[in-house]
């Protein structure tokens, strides 16, 4: 079935997401729909999908659909960039609800392990998607967008959370999949999924379609070129002195995490990247670094400098309060212990100088956070971690949903800071991100630590991280 | 903000006008109840008495429910305020905050239902409400096969348990070995509550059922309508159109007419302060049986229930506090 | 309790007294696992017993459990607009919502029975013995002979149970509760699932309101349903949100509630008011050790 | 309405509370008018019942206004720190016994000594009622709102028990307490006036907590734990469920105050009906305050003035006492409806 999309626009508020986009997806092929964070990518397909409505422009000749039931009877199927299964539910319930089924119990459980068997996507039908790994949750995703016979598959961003091997899995399934008749629409922003999976490409570049053709005529840079405007100039590196020893773990085992014990050693100056699949530990590791979120040694020592700056990957709920203003914000990381009267005209002063410091867009320190766009709200969370002089810095997936522009500046925040002096634990989902950031490279695996050598090809990390991919 | 709160309470000050001198001379009555008038019971009976007030007598008359110590010293302060003559606090709890307004307003009479300590200008009404129910316990003690019988009362509150002793020890005159239960509901309002109550003695033997418990004691009315050979016994109103079958008779509290007769002797200038008790002499208490089961009692009942209550009246019979169940 | 009808007669009282509890208890579950806490249940049941009496003080008993169970709905219908159109906030529109249920009904009592009140001009269901059920020991007078609103009450949990977990709506419903955004981007129209379970449990709570009048007292009074919708959603938690669960909490609480009336009315030192509190510290104990760290669906008492 | 600044939402909060107060009124007016009452007497009535006169305003408003300052202030400290408190009723009969036994027992004590033996009594007692519910939520994670709602009932058996068991007054036929001794009463403000000292007392309160929450650190910890618990424990690096904990604690003691200063300024003996539903009404006066001490006195205030008129309206123009509580649910629901954004 071909999807046509005829000068779709739409608006939120004064800003335009899209504007009189057309885009096209052929049966038998895969089209890969590229774009930097905030292009539009995902609205585009939200509104093939049903779940919005454009302001002008029609689907297929019509209007857009009113639902995402709608978009399905259609024969359209999607993956959305986070999970979207149901914890508490059967993978069978999760299957049926998408499809719109009406069997449920264990009619439900027959006809979903029929359907599993027919894609060749097996899955544990009848236990409760809390119960399952990462990889079989992604897979949960594709089963329940093909479910309802779908035979255009839109996907957003469904590789992030995979490692090398199983993305290799994911693409070969989509080719087989439009070998067969099949239309997809990939969204990614990693050119070289494109290359692998794509048979054609559109290029959405603040709403508006900057290039959309046949693969075979592009090049990388052609393709780079249409999502950002020019040339981003590579960011200055260089590595600080390797000073002494900030973080040490000798023999640790964390509670809840079993295998083998981490020992390992820190030391000012230096970026670590770590190297993980969801769900592996690693967010518990950089946690206990960071000495938050309560989570236990079982054994060994650790021993961290402080003080030590934590830089959540949820900023909206875990790295500031919505409704609190700025300078309360900046508050939160700096109230000291015990109480004490507040002097608000001192921390609204501190504020500004923050907000000057690091170009923070506001409307000041008095704003409400809520009100800053999510790249101001980041560079917030990082000027404010940064401003207490921190020893040790901690940051998990501290780019998610930022443009290029604003995760160089992220980067190269983080350079500066371990050229300071200060020692640097980066997780990204992105492997990519991690080997350009890193100085040293660890992976973290079924809750096992290995450090790698920098220099480690791509592929070989990808085995690192998936020894533990397989179900637990 | 600050600049606006000062506004509010500027516009409050303005408008803070002499309202208050609306002295009439006119005799007014008002009533302040703990409950709802539509009990059908307690506060029902007062708000008929203030109807028969206006009705009757002629004269303006205002009610209010107020159910918190809070709002009935407001009440009673508000309505001296206004001038009222005789103001009615229709509960015992009306007493401590009655005397403390008192002495502000003394050309206004209160009149405190239940209460006891007279004033110069607090006035005690005093229903001797014990002393029907004792001729209706000897009435309950007669017709019992099971020789159990079962009170249910709203809450512990002195006029329901004096009426729950003289019920009792009624039962215990006509039969000495009968059994009593008394279970107290904590609420006035929860009719589910009084029939599961009424239920359960039912279960437990009992065939006669008296209440004190107004809106709620409609559940025990239809507890005993349900059950076979169950009867029942009214409170404070003659209650036998709620069952007309099982009602055997009911002690009545005339509240319209005790309220009525304080009016009209401060209408007429008559009235002086004292402990107004009503009793079976008065005729405010009273015993109404339901004429249609008369002919079910036992022989000689009636006469003996006419010597009692001659006796009581009399003063040579009389009904003790605190009886053990 | 040495008379051996009286454990009999005990437990034929706890399903009696259940049954309202029950009622509206269910309603509540289906509200709850949509993701929607309805406090105004008190209110929509107290409705639901003025609208019962009104209903059968002028058409006779089927009018009155039709009108019942149409008041509660009329009073969920309000809190659905406040929680899920507005999305204000669930706690307090319900508790508001009761508040202003119980001015008004006390009114509308005045407007239709003037002062004296509805005394017991009302027809109430009698009990109906099952053919055949009745004569099981125990089991027979105690559960079937009772009134046709328990007995409704008995088709009302196992059709809860499989509405909720054997059908495309339940299915809908529960995925509403536990995650309303991965609910809708299945396709569940989230706003109209949890309007229909909020609906649903007004209707109850209705139904059991009138069941407190029509099946019980024979009357309406003033603020009649005392707290019982309150309980009704604590006999929820206590129920692990599960219909099955919920009807045997509700059992527990009628028999809380109708072993405290039989102690009572034993006579006993024992101050009166102990009783009156027991089944609530009985269900708060229960919170405590049986439901423990079970916390109900996921998205209880977020807007979507 | 989009707000950026705190200043901009201070302003939305009180054109948002008016407006909702006018619709309110407005809305009963409609309904006076459906019911076929005489409207304009009725609203006289409501007037004068409030503000009619300095009486009026000081003996009836602002008595009445004082347990719903009180109780108000009591839900905006838990609800600021994410405890939505339902059991303040519960809590001020707690707070009522204990103070009524507190005052039985000091005697002669100097006044000022005597009251605050008397307040610290009740704040102790709403605080030791209010654990039950802090204790199951922290060991087996029962949700406030069910475990305090429950507890409303038994603090009404409580109370029914101490006046006709351990607190009866000594002739035992009553249901209700001896009065308390003078040394525990709080003085009036002026002779003939029904206003007490306990309101100066509530307006310190709702001025110590703007200070406690605004420019402490303690207060910036509970609030950071309501608005954002996530963040305040990672970034902010605080005992969430801890403060949480003690946010509930302290709004259990100041609901257990407010029936200390009942029994204190007010009736001076336990009685079984002390509370109309203030628990319930001050969710609603806190939530118009939009959960600010400051709005809450203003709210609590204006509330008050509508019981008081209320009162008028059914002495004065017969309109049913039940009418109010119809009042007082439209003000909530239409606060609610206008502040849904935030909901």
């Amino acid at each position: 079935m071909t999807l046509h999309l005829q000068q779709i626009s739409k608006s939120y508020g004064p800003a335009a997401a899209l504007r009189d986009v057309t885009f096209t997806a052929m049966p038998g092929q895969v089209h890969a729909l590229l774009g930097e964070n905030g292009a539009g990518k995902s609205t585009l397909m939200h509104i093939a999908y049903g779940m919005l409505r454009p302001d002008s422009g029609t689907i297929n000749g019509k209007n857009g659909f009113d639902s995402p039931r709608a978009a399905r009877a259609a024969g359209i199927g999607m993956v959305h960039q986070h999970f979207t299964s149901i914890a508490a539910l059967t993978v069978a319930e999760n299957i049926a609800l998408t499809a719109g089924w009406c069997e449920t119990g264990a009619a439900a459980v027959t006809r979903a392990a029929l359907i599993v068997e027919q894609l060749g996507l097996p899955l544990p039908v009848s236990r409760h998607a809390e119960n399952l790994s990462v990889q079989l949750r992604q897979r949960l995703e594709i089963v329940k967008a093909l479910a309802s016979d779908a035979r255009t598959l839109l996907l957003d961003e469904p590789t992030a959370v995979l490692a090398p091997r199983e993305v290799a899995e994911l693409l070969e399934f989509l080719r087989v999949f439009a070998a067969r008749g099949g239309t997809v629409v990939l969204i990614t922003h990693k050119l070289d999924e494109v290359f692998r999976a794509a048979d054609r490409v559109t290029v959405l570049r603040r709403g508006e379609v900057t290039l959309s053709d046949t693969l075979d005529l592009q090049t990388p840079r052609s393709l780079s070129r249409a999502m950002i405007g020019a040339d981003i100039p590579a960011p200055g590196r260089t590595v600080g002195p390797r000073g002494k020893v900030l973080v040490r773990a000798d023999q640790l085992i964390l509670y809840g995490a079993s295998s083998s014990p981490a020992s390992f050693e820190i030391h000012a100056g230096e970026i670590v990247g770590v190297a993980a699949i969801d769900g592996n530990g690693q967010r518990e590791l950089l946690r206990t670094i960071a000495g938050v979120d309560g989570v236990g040694i079982t054994s060994g020592t650790l021993t961290v400098a402080a003080p030590v700056a934590f830089i959540p990957e949820d900023r909206t709920s875990e790295g500031m309060i919505g409704p609190f203003t700025l300078a309360e914000n900046l508050l939160l990381g700096t109230l000291p212990r015990g109480a004490s009267w507040i002097d608000w005209r001192a921390i609204h002063g501190q504020t500004e100088t923050l907000l000057r410091t690091h170009d923070v867009r506001a409307a000041g320190s008095g704003a409400l956070a809520e009100s800053l766009s999510g790249g101001n709200q980041q560079k917030f969370v990082l000027a404010r971690a940064l401003a207490g002089n921190p020893q040790v810095i901690v940051a998990e997936n501290p780019t998610r949903g930022l443009d290029l522009l604003a995760t160089q500046s992220v980067h190269q925040a983080l350079r500066d800071a371990a050229q300071r002096g200060a020692a640097v634990v980066v997780h990204s989902s992105d492997l990519d991100e991690v080997l350009e950031i890193a100085d040293r490279l660890f992976v973290v695996a079924r809750h096992e630590v290995t450090e790698l050598p920098t220099n480690t090809s791509r592929d070989v990390v990808g085995d690192a991280m998936l020894a533990v991919a397989t179900p637990r | 903000m600050r600049t606006r709160t000062v506004v509010l309470f500027a516009c409050l000050l303005v408008a803070c006008s002499k309202a208050a001198d609306r002295g009439q001379t006119a005799v007014r009555v008002a009533l302040i109840t703990p409950g709802s008038i539509t009990d059908a019971a307690w506060n029902a009976g007062a708000y008929k008495g203030l109807r028969q007030i206006r009705d009757s007598l002629g004269l303006s008359v205002s009610n209010i429910e107020a159910r918190t110590p809070a709002e009935q010293e407001e009440a009673l302060r508000s309505y001296a305020r206004q001038g009222y003559t005789v103001v009615f606090g229709h509960g015992y709890e009306f007493q401590d905050p009655a005397e403390r307004v008192a002495q502000d307003f003394p050309n206004t009479i209160f009149v405190v239902t239940s209460g006891e300590r007279v004033r110069s200008n607090v006035v005690p009404l005093v229903f001797r409400i014990h002393e029907a129910t004792y001729l209706v316990g000897m009435l309950a003690g007669a017709m019992t096969h099971t020789g159990k019988i079962g009170f249910v009362g709203g809450m512990e509150l002195p006029p329901i348990k004096l009426g729950y002793d003289g019920w009792v020890q009624g039962a215990k005159a006509v039969r000495p070995d009968v059994q009593s239960r008394v279970t107290y509901l904590n609420t006035f309002d929860d009719a589910a509550a009084g029939k599961e109550a009424a239920l359960a003695m039912i279960r437990l033997g009992v065939d006669q059922l008296h209440h004190n418990a107004d809106a709620a004691a409609l559940g025990v009315f239809s507890a005993a309508k349900e059950s076979p050979g169950v009867q029942v016994y009214g409170a404070n109103g003659d209650q036998v159109s709620l069952a007309p079958d099982r009602v055997v008779a009911s002690a009545v509290v005339d509240l319209p007419r005790a309220f009525l007769l304080v009016a009209r002797d401060v209408k007429q200038g008559t009235f002086t302060p004292r402990v107004e008790s009503f009793g079976l002499a008065s005729g405010v208490i009273r015993l109404a049986t339901n004429p249609a089961l008369e002919a079910s009692w036992p022989a000689g009942l009636k006469g003996r229930i006419q010597a009692a209550r001659d006796s009581i009246v009399a003063g040579t019979l009389k009904i003790t506090e605190g009886t053990t169940p | 309790m040495s008379d051996p009808i009286l454990p009999v007669a005990f437990a034929a009282a706890a399903v009696r007294v259940g049954t309202p509890l029950a009622l509206a208890a269910i309603g509540e579950t289906v509200t709850e696992k949509s993701g929607v806490i309805n406090l105004g249940i008190e209110g929509a049941m107290l409705a639901g017993a003025f609208g019962g009496a009104a209903g059968a003080f002028h058409g006779g008993l089927a009018v009155g459990v039709v009108a019942g169970t149409v008041a509660g709905l009329i009073v969920a219908t309000l809190f659905a607009i406040m929680a899920i159109g507005a999305r204000a906030d669930q706690v307090i529109a319900g508790t508001a919502i009761t508040l202003g249920v119980t001015g008004l009904t006390g009114l509308l009592a005045q407007q239709v029975w003037g002062s004296a009140g509805a005394g017991l001009s009302l027809p109430t269901f009698p009990a109906w013995p099952l053919p055949v059920l009745e004569a099981a020991p125990f089991i027979g007078p105690v559960f079937f002979r009772q009134s046709p609103l328990t007995y409704a009450c008995y088709l009302l949990i196992p059709a809860t149970a499989w509405l909720l977990f054997h059908t495309r709506l339940g299915l809908e419903i529960r995925a509403s509760g536990e995650s309303s955004a991965s609910a809708a981007a299945a396709g569940v129209a989230v706003g109209r699932t949890r309007t229909l379970a909020t609906l649903f449990g007004g209707a109850c709570a209705g139904l059991a309101g009138a069941s407190l009048v029509l099946a019980q007292v024979g009357t309406f009074t003033e603020r009649m349903t005392g707290g019982r919708g309150f309980i009704a959603i604590a006999i929820v938690a206590l129920g692990r949100w599960h219909p099955w669960g919920v009807a045997i909490a509700s059992l527990v609480f009628g028999g809380a509630t109708a072993l405290q009336y039989i102690f009572q009315a034993s006579g006993t030192v024992i101050p009166y008011q102990l009783f009156i509190a027991m089944p609530y510290l009985l269900a708060l104990a229960a919170l405590g050790v049986a439901v423990g760290r079970h916390r109900g669906p996921a998205g209880l008492g977020r807007p979507h | 309405m989009t707000v950026s600044t705190r200043q901009g939402e201070l302003r939305r909060d009180i054109s948002q509370a008016i407006g909702a107060f006018v619709v309110g009124m407005a809305l009963l007016a409609l309904f006076l008018l459906v019911a076929g009452f005489d409207v304009p007497a009725s609203l006289t009535a409501l007037w004068h019942g409030a503000f009619g006169s300095w009486y009026e305003f000081t003996s009836a408003t602002l008595v009445r206004a004082t347990p719903l300052i009180i109780l108000g202030l009591a839900f905006t400290l838990g609800a600021k720190a994410g405890m939505l408190n339902i059991g303040m009723e519960g809590q001020f009969a707690a707070g009522a016994i204990a103070a009524t036994w507190a005052g039985l027992q000091i005697g002669n004590a100097p006044p000022l000594i005597g009251v605050t033996i008397t307040l610290v009594a009740a704040g102790l007692a709403g605080a030791v009622f209010v654990s039950i519910p802090t204790l199951l939520r922290a060991r087996f994670g029962v949700t406030e709102v069910i475990s305090t709602l429950l507890l409303n009932f038994v603090g009404a058996a409580l109370v029914s028990w101490m006046v006709t068991g351990p607190l009866q007054e000594p002739t035992r036929s009553y249901p209700q307490s001896s009065a308390i001794g003078m040394a525990a009463r709080l003085p009036h403000l002026g002779a003939g006036s029904r206003l007490h000292a306990g309101f100066l007392f509530a307006v310190f309160l709702a001025l110590l907590l703007f200070i406690l929450l605004n420019v402490t650190s303690w207060g910036f910890r509970i609030r950071a734990v309501g608005a954002g618990p996530r963040a305040a424990a990672i970034i902010g690096r605080m005992p969430v469920a801890g403060i949480g904990a003690w946010a509930l604690l302290w709004s259990g003691a100041l609901a257990g105050v407010g029936g200390g200063v009942e029994i204190s300024g007010v009736s001076y003996a336990l009685y079984q009906n002390l509370s109309p539903g203030y628990g319930f009404t001050a969710i609603a006066v806190a939530l118009l305050g939009r959960l600010r001490p400051g709005l809450v006195l203003v709210s609590a205030i204006l509330f008050g003035a509508l019981e008081a008129g209320a009162a008028a309206m059914q002495r004065d123009a017969a309109v049913p006492a039940v009418a109010v509580q119809v009042v007082e649910a439209v003000v909530i629901l239409v606060m609610l409806l206008s502040m849904r954004r935030r909901a």
